[in-house]
């Protein structure tokens, strides 16, 4: 007889013999034993007259809680450059292995971040995110945070990888499309402490002289949804 | 387990025994405290200590508490901490570590807080991050909050010391390591500390930086003909030794992270050294390459070369696959069985293997295996041709190569196993070098010399005193090319070098140049003999002592047998399971060319050959020849004229063995997995396809073999060479002796795609003497070489105390590709002409 | 009442003293004569006894550092003085090589005979260039009176002596960084041992002595042993210079037998300015803790001063009167000692450069009471730790006047501004209203 | 390198003297550095070179020194080099009331050179003149017991083109070029030239004269 089955023999020696198995639940009454069949339905019953909970997605889309870990985003500061410095903490706090980053040096004719270093690339892999958040306490210049975006599903897998024009966040009205030179007479130091609020007048210069069609150019952007507001 | 001898030394050493946190440990005398914990495995925090560097003591990371007996024998406590990387261990010490005495633990902890309040906390785009010493021990002994809030030092950021080598000086704690190594290691002073108190700082003489006033501004200034201020060889050492980020490489800046890359030993392909190397790799492409330590052969230094030279392998002509010449005349992509096929084809006509009648016509085929590829390759393609192809024509010495040198090599060299060693190079009193420029072609054999610099004598055979011999305080013996032989000569019994030499563990190092010196070699041997110096071979290229050794010369057979000898042809014919070996005597490689160029071989392989480091008209050979295989990495000039490709791996994507110079088997395993296979598993495709098993699939397959077959015996050797001293040729009118060799960073294929190295190179300089410069009317500027080659030469001259009639110009540097242009090896007579 | 014994100072009010021949008048030269008939072995015995003590500060035995020379081996060895003087406070030497240079040169002849060397160095700080001319003429009229040069008064002795002057750096006064400047190189402190008894300049074996100390040989070898010991103390034999300076009414040069006090040398020197009482004072230059009236009385040698808390030092004597802010003089000695850091180690560096900031700060009156402590803990990680004296200098008078003074710099904080007036301190009236302290550059 | 011919000559002659002093070449190094202000005016890069190559150092070894010392500038000097004391003693007892009314009138700050190249000032550390308090050195030569005035005087004296003479030492201070060639070891003749006994140098030795007392015999 081998070991396991030696076990097996002893166990079931010990449970069906041995000691026979008590219920320490307390006893029924009458009464209880009477409906006892039937208990089990009261759940059944109770709900039968409550009010529905089923959400009606993706017909009607409930806003997420506040705090929710959704897809995740890369911020800019006030004048557009990128807040990512590719340092790959994100990368390195990820207990699932979902972000691969790669950093770059800025230079004086592609400056994407402030300071020394952008990352040129950055996927994150939502087949392999659990949206934990542990990345985002990582960040040090608070690059990475969450939305409550929470639609990520998709057909390939290419797709749920999603590269870093997916994860920028939208340029917003005053913002100008990196790259461009940081604000004159600033160091990096200057934009983590929130110094810098604003584009000025040399970075939209430098932008126009190099790319004209920068619909991020105060001259290219659609005037339109505003009036739309307007109305 | 200690073995008698072990014993033996242990009691002719005189050793003392301490204490260090409560461990006793048993040391020898002069041992520093740092190393005895060490030993001991107790961990003491440093910065500047460095075991090869000499203490300096002025990071003061390391202070433990010592207490030592005094002249009575009492024990007494010092009355401060000592730094324990400067105090030598002392018998009856005791020394407690931050592990069991807080006054070490409180004064290291007080030292992390001065080193931490200028530091920059930019850990986050720190190349260094992650693998930081700085970092690592901030989070072991520092304070979690700083209690400094005043204003830190910043400096601007990053102050590029070379095209290579970037400077953080805020992230610096001025261990000074960068500059000792520079200063002691290398011989390279070209950073120094600058400035004094909180503002001092590492640098080069930077007038912007450290606020001269120049008359114009000139940057930075001229430490030599390139004008680049830390143009020394072995500027990647300071990046791996600093402690903290404030050196960084400009190729790896901000590439990857430590927990990114996968580590794999290996050893460098760049010269005969046998350097051990990390190669750091990402998802399949090599980032960075550091140096291993490996305490026989480089200790823990490499040549920039060996650290930076990698992006060859990677740049876009890499082949991936088999490439066939098809009917329009082109090259495509086929499948391996495919060209195999194609290639088996080719080569048998070629070597009349067909067994139709077509044969008679066949030629024969010649095999050119290059020098940078591993024994096993080497072995690979010698028996390919030897047994599959039928002809000794094999060689792998495609640079000046002359029958004195397969005659040194085979008697001498090949088989000879361990000889002359790194550490012998480092105790040898006197060293002499002939036709070796150990900074420019030895790698990290010019650092071994140099450590023994004070105790060393070195005497060099040159035409002049290059900047290595200087560094290295070499005597001149000067000799112009050609003249060597009778430069060695000349140093007989009464000389003062001669007297050097015979003193106890001499050596004498020839270089592959001597090759190109008839009756040199010839000479040095002598010379060995008459002094009883040892005598040490050092080729430039890595794979050429393997070669050597695995027969891949035309009269050379594995292991020094002489392929002329029957005895020794009936031996290996046993082994490989053959009828026989070929006896006609093969050709070398310049004899292999020029008969594929008349048109009297049919067929080539050809693997690893940079046609422009030939001075043989390589592509009108491959054009003329019926049918060529090539073994490739990427797609060559030899392409252009090859029937089939057969793409193989770079060094770091298969395992093999280079022999260093030593004769040192340096295995390497595979350091990424690629589906690239060695040249050795290409040709045993081919070999089959041609119907001969040559059984070197395999590493070990060709291992097993070398192994049996073992060293030639006496009577298969080959006679050690005894030729007449030539003469070097006389200069006359304007046309002077040549005299050139390789710089360590040039233009080497091996160096394509890494700018940044590039940048750290000397600028070409066409050396003459005054007085040469004086005759031929030559004043400064720029001169032009002819030698009724193909091209010409033109560099900016430089005036050089020198033999006179001698022309000097790097062999393959920026607008100086001898080989090519002139198509003349050192030694010849090339046309000078000045005026432009 | 203790006399003063004017020895090294005695012919400085001669006509032309610094002239070889006014030396010659008063006796010059006259002990290296008899030097020169003595066994150096009993020259290296006679100043062994004589109990002389560097007079450069750390007050070493001086024959003793001869007596380390291991010996001769017939390669050169070398004598070098230190006359770098640069420590704050400290004004003796300069005096003595301006007014009687061959004092010193002298005294060079005779050490070097004493200790074997042919080749000796005088390292003046290069701040002071009459100085400088002064010892380069006296050399030179030494060399042709016969005094150096080839077999020095028909011994056999040969002799040559450089003049060197540094270019600015108070660290060159540590021995070895002397000699690493006199090398050519950054004056840093080299690592010990090797001592430069054993591999000093170009790693021979080298002697490295104050001026002071040589320029008191030749008295030593002229006068006797017995004359040298009979005065000062039982440790600290013999007489030094004294430098009175700051709120004193005569400031100066006192030469007085080791182990006078400061109450006498006071008395001497007309008491303190205007009759201000004594606020705090140093024994021996701003690297040695401070002292306060109640050590007028303590003897000035280097065992009482030290077992008082502080050091004998260069016996570089400030005084300072009750209108002076003790943050203020602590501020500036603390931005000295970071200036003149050479950078090597971590502690002295860092640690100068964090506290003057401090300091500045709680001067300004921007400091908190948590500074004070940061000021304590600082000092706590440079002192014992520094690679050498400089650093331990620079904490002694911050932890010595926070233990002395800590009510004024919880002033200081308490006000937000420095409650001293600052033109009430210096010598001459102004009008201190109009801008604030300027920090030092 | 832009030295011309004759400067050229002359340094390597003077270098040649000042070698020969030292049994180690690099010894020379401090001195030649001198030598190189008293030609320059300054540490110039081309005085680093022509120091790297009488020395056989790299530029960088040669700077590394040049940066180390206080007395090496580099930035053309102004003719008089005028420091104030401004260590504890001296700026207690005024040094830094002359420094502030010394820089208003000069209008430079510290290591900075009046617009005519006349005068650079600067805060200088203890130069061991303490009781002399407070302390100026022009072209390091003793200017004592200072008051604004008097060193508002000296320093109106350099700006209009007079001599000035300093209280102890010679007869007048020699401009920054000549006293640098002092300094790299070369004697200028003027050793003799004295202004008289300084008080506090020999005030023990008058008191000991009054008392009589003696050392003993």
């Amino acid at each position: 007889m081998s070991e396991p089955d030696d076990v097996w023999k002893v166990n079931r020696e010990r449970d069906g013999e041995a000691q026979r198995f008590e219920s320490n639940f307390p006893e029924n009454g009458a009464v209880g034993r009477a409906f006892a069949p039937v208990a089990g339905f009261g759940v059944t019953l109770r709900n039968f007259f409550r009010p529905t909970v089923t959400e009606q997605y993706p017909d009607k889309k409930t806003p997420a809680m506040p705090r929710y870990h959704g897809r995740h985003q890369l911020n800019r500061y006030a004048d557009g450059l990128e807040k990512c410095i590719g340092c790959e903490l994100c990368a390195w706090a990820c207990p699932a292995d979902a972000i691969y980053v790669e950093g770059d040096s800025n230079t004086e004719d592609a400056q994407y971040s402030p300071g020394e270093r952008y990352g040129r690339v950055y996927q994150i892999n939502y087949l392999r995110c659990i949206f934990c958040g542990l990345c985002i306490e990582a960040c040090p210049t608070r690059a990475l945070t969450m939305t409550n975006e929470y639609e990520l599903a998709g057909p390939t897998r290419e797709g749920l990888i999603y590269e870093k024009q997916d994860l920028l966040a939208p340029m917003q009205d005053a913002m100008l499309a990196a790259p461009h030179p940081m604000v004159p007479d600033t160091v990096d130091d200057d934009y983590y402490r929130g110094d810098v609020t604003a584009v000025v007048d040399s970075q939209i210069e430098w932008v126009r002289e190099r790319r004209p069609d920068d619909p991020t150019l105060p001259e290219n952007r659609s005037t339109e949804p505003a009036e739309a507001r307007r109305g | 387990m200690t073995s008698t001898a072990d014993k033996a030394t242990a009691e002719t050493v005189d050793t003392v025994t301490l204490t260090i946190d409560g461990k006793e440990t048993t040391v020898p005398k002069g041992t520093l405290i740092i190393r005895a914990a060490e030993q001991v495995g107790i961990d003491i925090p440093r910065f500047c200590d460095h075991p090869l560097l000499a203490p300096a003591g002025a990071c003061r990371q390391c202070l433990v508490d010592v207490a030592a007996p005094d002249r009575e024998g009492n024990v007494r406590a010092f009355p401060k901490p000592q730094a324990s990387c400067t105090m030598q261990a002392m018998d009856g010490m005791i020394v407690n570590t931050q592990h069991t005495s807080d006054e070490a633990k409180n004064a290291q902890e007080g030292v992390m807080e001065l080193l931490l309040i200028n530091h920059p906390l930019d850990c986050p785009v720190c190349d260094k991050g992650g693998e930081c010493p700085l970092q690592n021990q901030a989070l072991s002994h520092g304070r979690s909050e700083s209690r400094f809030i005043d204003v830190k030092r910043v400096f601007e950021k990053p102050l590029p010391l070379s095209s290579e080598i970037l400077l953080d000086r805020e992230r610096c704690v001025l261990c000074q390591r960068c500059t000792r190594f520079s200063k002691e290691i290398a011989g390279d002073a070209f950073i120094d500390l600058q400035n004094r108190g909180a503002m001092q700082q590492i640098g080069t003489f930077d007038e912007d930086v450290l606020g001269f006033d120049g008359y114009e501004p000139i940057g930075v200034a001229a430490e030599d003909e390139s004008g680049r201020a830390f143009s020394s060889y072995y500027s990647g050492n300071t990046v791996q030794i600093c402690p903290v980020g404030a050196l960084t490489s400009a190729a790896y800046r901000f590439r990857s992270r430590p927990f990114d890359l996968v580590s794999s030993p290996g050893i460098s392909e760049h010269d005969s050294s046998g350097a051990a190397i990390r190669t750091d790799h990402r998802r399949g492409t090599i980032l960075r390459r550091l140096s291993d330590n490996d305490p026989v052969v480089n200790e823990e230094w490499i040549t920039d070369k060996d650290r930076f030279a990698f992006s060859w392998q990677n740049l876009s002509d890499r082949l991936e696959r088999p490439l066939v010449r098809g009917d329009d005349g082109e090259l495509h992509e086929a499948s391996w069985p495919d060209a195999i096929a194609r290639a088996a084809e080719g080569l048998k006509a070629a070597a009349g293997l067909t067994g139709t009648p077509a044969d008679k016509k066949a030629k024969g085929v010649g095999v050119l295996p290059g020098g940078r590829i591993t024994m096993e390759d080497a072995y690979a393609y010698q028996k390919f041709a030897r047994v599959a192809l039928g002809t000794n024509d094999v060689d792998v010495r495609t640079r000046t190569a002359s029958d004195e040198e397969q005659e040194f090599l085979g008697s001498t060299v090949a088989g000879s196993g361990m000889g002359v060693t790194f550490a012998d190079l480092e105790k040898a009193p006197t060293v002499l070098l002939a036709g070796f420029e150990p900074e420019d072609e030895g790698g990290v054999v010019f650092l071994r010399l140099r450590k023994a610099y004070g105790t060393q004598r070195v005497l060099t055979v040159a035409p002049f005193l290059s900047r290595g011999a200087e560094k290295l305080d070499a005597t001149l013996i000067q000799a112009v090319p050609g003249g060597e032989a009778a430069a060695l000569a000349s140093i007989k019994g009464a000389a003062d070098a001669a007297e050097s030499l015979q003193a106890e563990g001499s050596v004498i190092i020839v270089g592959e140049r001597l090759a190109g010196s008839p009756g040199a070699l010839s000479e040095a041997l002598r010379l060995a003999k008459r002094t009883g110096a040892r005598l040490a071979w050092i080729p430039r290229r890595a794979g050429e002592r393997g070669a050597v050794e695995a027969g891949a010369l035309p009269g050379l057979l594995p292991g020094g047998r002489d392929a002329t000898a029957a005895s020794a042809r009936d031996a290996i014919a046993k082994a490989w399971g053959v009828d026989s070996l070929p006896e006609s005597p093969g050709r070398n490689a310049a004899e292999i060319i020029a008969a594929a160029a008349s048109g009297t071989l049919s067929g080539l392989v050809i693997g690893g050959v940079t046609p422009s480091d030939l001075t043989d008209d390589l592509a009108a050979a491959l054009a003329r020849t019926d049918f060529v295989v090539s073994l490739e990495v990427r797609r060559t000039d030899v392409a252009r004229y090859a029937d089939v490709v057969l793409p193989v791996a770079p060094p770091s994507e298969k395992p093999g063995t280079f022999v260093n110079w030593e004769g040192r088997l340096r295995g390497f395993a595979t350091a990424i997995r690629t589906d690239a296979i060695s040249d050795h598993r290409a040709l045993d495709f081919l070999g089959r396809e041609l119907g001969a098993d040559l059984k070197v699939g395999t590493v070990a397959d060709v291992n097993e073999q070398l192994a049996l077959l073992g060293a030639a015996g006496k009577s298969e050797r080959v006679k050690a060479p005894s030729v007449k001293a030539g003469k070097a040729r006389k200069a006359a009118g304007d046309e002077l002796v040549l005299a050139s060799w390789h710089l360590l960073v040039d233009e080497g294929a091996l160096q394509d795609g890494e700018p940044y190295l590039a940048g750290t190179g000397r600028t070409a300089v066409a050396r003459l003497s005054p007085a040469t410069a004086e005759r031929i009317g030559v004043k400064d500027g720029v001169v032009t070489l002819t030698a009724g080659g193909r091209g010409t030469i033109e560099l900016p001259v430089a005036l050089t105390d020198m033999a006179d009639g001698v022309v000097w110009v790097p062999a393959k540097s920026p607008g100086s590709w001898v080989a090519q242009e002139l198509g003349v090896h050192p030694g010849a007579l090339v046309r000078v002409k000045g005026g432009i | 009442m203790t006399d003063l014994t004017p020895v090294l100072s005695a012919t400085w009010d001669a006509e032309q003293s610094w002239k070889l021949s006014t030396y010659t008048d008063h006796g010059g030269y006259g002990a290296l004569t008899k030097a020169l008939g003595m066994e150096p072995a009993d020259l290296i015995a006679a100043v062994k006894d004589s109990g002389l003590r560097g007079r450069g500060g750390a007050g070493f035995p001086t024959g003793m550092k001869w007596g380390f020379l291991p010996p001769d081996d017939g390669l050169p060895r070398y004598l070098v003085v230190n006359a770098d003087e640069s420590e704050p406070g400290t004004c003796k030497d300069i005096p003595t090589m301006l007014s009687a240079p061959h004092l010193l040169v002298e005294g060079v002849a005779i050490t070097s005979y004493a200790i074997g060397s042919n080749h000796a160095f005088i390292y003046l700080r290069g701040e002071v260039v009459h100085v400088y001319r002064r010892l380069m003429q006296a050399v030179r009229e030494a060399y042709e009176a016969g005094h150096l040069g080839k077999d020095i008064h028909g011994s056999g002795f040969d002799l040559d002596v450089t003049v060197h002057a540094g270019a600015g750096a108070y660290i060159c006064g540590e021995e070895t960084a002397l000699l690493d400047s006199l090398e050519g190189r950054r004056g840093q402190p080299r690592l010990k041992p090797p001592f430069p008894a054993v591999e000093g300049l170009y790693a021979r074996p080298t002697v490295v002595n104050n001026v002071e100390s040589i320029a008191s040989v030749p008295s030593i070898v002229g006068k006797g042993v017995e004359w040298f010991t009979a005065m000062g103390t039982e440790r600290s034999k013999g007489m030094g210079l004294f430098s009175l300076s700051g709120h004193v009414a005569k400031p100066g040069q006192y030469e007085a037998p080791l182990g006078i006090t400061l109450r006498e040398l006071l008395e001497m020197a007309g008491g303190m300015r205007n009759g201000r009482p004594l606020k705090f004072w140093t024994p021996g230059g701003s690297s040695t803790p401070l002292f306060t009236d109640e050590h007028l009385d303590t003897p000035l040698d280097y065992e009482s001063v030290g077992a008082a808390g502080s050091m004998l030092g260069t016996r570089a004597l400030q005084l300072f009167d009750d209108t002076t802010c003790v943050v203020r003089a602590v501020t500036r000695w603390t931005e000295f000692y970071k200036h003149e850091s050479c950078g090597k180690c971590t502690p002295c560096r860092e640690g100068t450069f964090w506290l003057a900031q401090i300091l500045e700060r709680i001067e300004d009156g921007h400091g908190t009471d948590a500074d004070i402590q940061q000021l304590l803990d600082t000092c706590e990680s440079i002192l014992g730790r520094a690679f050498c004296a400089l650093g331990d200098g620079a904490t002694s008078c911050i932890t010595s006047s926070v233990k002395l003074f800590r009510d004024e710099y919880e002033q200081h904080i308490q006000q937000g501004a420095c409650p001293f007036d600052h033109s009430a301190s210096a010598l001459f009236d102004y009008d201190s209203a109009p801008a604030p302290e300027e920090a030092h550059a | 390198m832009t030295y011309d011919g004759e400067t050229l000559a002359q340094l390597e002659k003077d270098a040649a003297a000042i070698l020969g002093r030292y049994p180690v070449a690099r010894s020379a190094l401090l001195p030649l550095l001198h030598l190189v202000q008293s030609v320059d005016g300054y540490v110039s890069p081309d005085g680093i070179a022509f120091c790297a190559r009488q020395v056989d150092l790299t530029s960088a070894e040669v700077s590394a020194v040049a940066t180390f010392y206080t007395q090496y500038k580099r930035r053309p000097n102004g003719e008089y080099q005028v420091g104030v004391c401004t260590n504890t003693l001296c700026a207690v007892m005024g040094g830094d009331e002359i420094w502030r009314q010394l820089s208003e009138r000069c209008g430079v700050g510290h290591d900075e050179t009046t617009a005519d190249g006349r005068v650079t000032l600067e805060r200088i550390e203890c130069n061991a003149a303490c009781d002399y308090a407070p302390v100026m050195m022009v072209n390091w030569e003793f200017f004592d017991n200072m008051t604004p005035e008097r060193a508002l005087r000296v320093v109106d004296d350099i700006l209009e083109g007079r001599d000035v003479k300093p209280t102890r030492g010679s007869a007048k201070v020699a401009p920054f070029k000549e006293m640098s060639r002092v300094l790299a070891g070369f004697e200028d003749g003027r050793a003799d030239e004295d202004q008289g006994l300084g008080e506090p140098t020999v005030v023990g030795l008058k008191a000991a004269r009054e008392q009589g007392w003696e050392e003993s015999k």
